[in-house]
């Protein structure tokens, strides 16, 4: 199935979530948002040419939005924000909010069709039809049909059928990164490099998911307590700074444990 | 109340297309094939008792209900008023599949054309056209169907070989698809 | 001595193999609909009556028989076929999408869906629960897709008008109190 997320047998986006926040009853805090990223990239992936843009941006929208709303509730506050931006958020939240309630909705009605084709399905029809003495009144189906006209209805039937018109995506460059690889080159690059912008460890993506995957992967660094944040001002520039911990010195595989942990 | 035996043996009936042998109905019942038939002329008696317009019947060694035979003139109508005269074009490509391809599953049928085809198919097994003619060897043992002897006589032909020939047509990868996979019973019914 | 009406009424849906509109029915039967309607109300509750082993039910628009729901364990051993497989979660999602909105094209079930729905639309028209009922008029002209005869026929239900209404279907308060807590809306961040 296209677009399946990679984490059981989720049927996209919508379902996951509202699998997680409902079913679960944990909150977005919870969401392996680094899962569900990693398991959209491998998408991308395995559908290079194949990619359905308008799915994609969808399925990126709700991936920012996701990773905007727990960037809010990870990060030590009370964060300054501007009051557009606030309001901006809040309006993708809305927006998200009411189509987990459609998909709910769906989904829902969807149960009731089920009951009913279950309680319908103890009943058989009747479909004996007419009786012998009857057939012969019926008029001839095949009247006027001759092996022309088979041929023709099977040539009709099994002609291949014209592709469907795609984009053309050639000129979209696949993008590999997950949030795994994200941290292992912040391990690396991070201890006795001092204070870091996010912006300087950002500016050579030129895609956007790839600054979103950096920003998860530091995220998951705070979480640890692996790099400390700081942002003075107001739309200033995030620094990240190593925190030095001489456990950690011995190697970088207690974080990769950390982000299947993490994944909850 | 009426028995259990009884209401079941009338829910079968109802929903079967060919007669059923008392054999049948005992052994889904748990009752001997005598008694089986005592339950059916006891409901026999009862549609004629207060006169309904349909009969429980035994014909070629098995039960069936029939329209009653003084109500013939209104069923004919029905037949002849109540009937398509033509065959859909939907039902002339169902046709043709079976026609090049038999023998063939409705599940099958159904891939190639995007539809569901139960409803044509038993269409064209009571007007004679098409047949049972075996059974998928595959899990579900679905039903194949070929077209009868009556199809080559209405269309003029004297065997499937005088079919149009197809000659170096290639159909459709999914057309193929749908041929070769094994589909059962999946889908159809 | 039942009526004419009454008996014919009897006789012809039992020949039927398919639901037979009360407008069909009056014309056989030179009465309106609305009074074929009230005869075979009449005739359904004849059979609860008497506790028949069968039904008479309006349904997809016609009026049809069929084995009373309490014998499906007698019937299902009958019946060789094997019962229709089930729907997938994401099936039932799609059809109840189609069933509300429709007529509505793969992109706009897929806009609600958040995923690509082409393989399980194909699946739904070959197992005969959706059709296409038209194209957009709009740049691209895509299929249109409503639910079919068939659909209704398989839900047990009349009309698309005898669906529970969307509405009933929206989640109360606590379900999207939850859903906001989930997304962190409810302020405590």
């Amino acid at each position: 199935m296209s677009y399946a997320v990679q984490t059981g047998d989720f049927d996209g986006p919508f379902d996951l979530l509202l699998h997680l926040i409902l079913r679960d009853e944990v909150d977005l805090y919870e969401i392996s948002l680094a899962h569900i990223v990693d398991g959209f990239l491998a998408h991308l992936d395995a559908q290079v040419g194949v990619v359905d843009l308008e799915l994609t941006t969808e399925f990126l929208v709700i991936a920012a939005t996701l990773v905007d709303l727990k960037a809010r509730r990870l990060l030590p506050g009370p964060v300054d924000v501007a009051l557009d931006e606030e309001l901006a958020l809040f309006e993708q939240r809305d927006l998200l909010l009411a189509r987990l309630i459609e998909a709910k909705t769906f989904r829902d009605a969807g149960d009731t069709i089920e009951r009913l084709v279950q309680a319908a399905s103890r009943s058989l029809p009747r479909t004996a039809g007419l009786e012998d003495r009857f057939i012969a009144l019926a008029p001839d189906l095949l009247a006027g049909i001759n092996a022309a006209d088979i041929h023709a209805a099977w040539l009709r039937v099994s002609a291949p059928t014209p592709p469907p018109p795609r984009v053309a995506l050639d000129h979209v460059a696949p993008i590999r990164v997950s949030v795994e690889e994200a941290v292992e080159d912040l391990v690396a690059r991070l201890p006795g490099a001092g204070a870091l912008t996010f912006r300087s460890l950002t500016d050579a993506f030129g895609d956007r998911i790839e600054v979103i995957v950096r920003f998860l992967a530091i995220l998951e660094l705070y979480k640890q307590g692996l790099v400390e944040l700081d942002q003075t001002t107001t739309f200033g520039d995030l620094t990240v700074s190593w925190v030095v911990d001489p456990a950690m010195a011995a190697g970088t595989g207690a974080v990769f444990a950390g982000v299947d942990a993490y994944d909850g | 109340m009426a028995s259990e035996a009884l209401r079941a043996t009338e829910a079968i009936l109802m929903v079967a297309d060919e007669p059923v042998e008392p054999q049948l109905l005992g052994q889904l019942l748990e009752l001997s094939p005598a008694r089986v038939d005592e339950l059916c002329e006891e409901l026999a008696a009862s549609y004629v008792a207060v006169d309904r317009g349909f009969v429980l019947v035994r014909v070629a060694g098995g039960w069936r209900f029939q329209s009653h035979p003084d109500l013939a003139p209104y069923v004919e109508r029905f037949v002849l008023d109540g009937q398509p005269t033509r065959l859909s074009a939907a039902a002339l490509e169902t046709l043709s599949i079976v026609a090049y391809k038999q023998p063939v599953s409705r599940a099958q049928m159904a891939a190639i054309r995007g539809v569901n085809v139960d409803a044509v198919v038993r269409k064209l097994c009571q007007r004679g056209y098409l047949e049972e003619v075996g059974r998928d060897p595959g899990p579900g043992q679905a039903v194949l169907y070929g077209t009868s002897r009556l199809f080559l006589e209405r269309l003029g032909l004297d065997s499937l070989a005088d079919l149009t020939p197809l000659g170096d047509f290639v159909p459709g990868p999914e057309v193929v698809e749908a041929l070769e996979r094994g589909l059962g019973a999946d889908g159809s019914s």
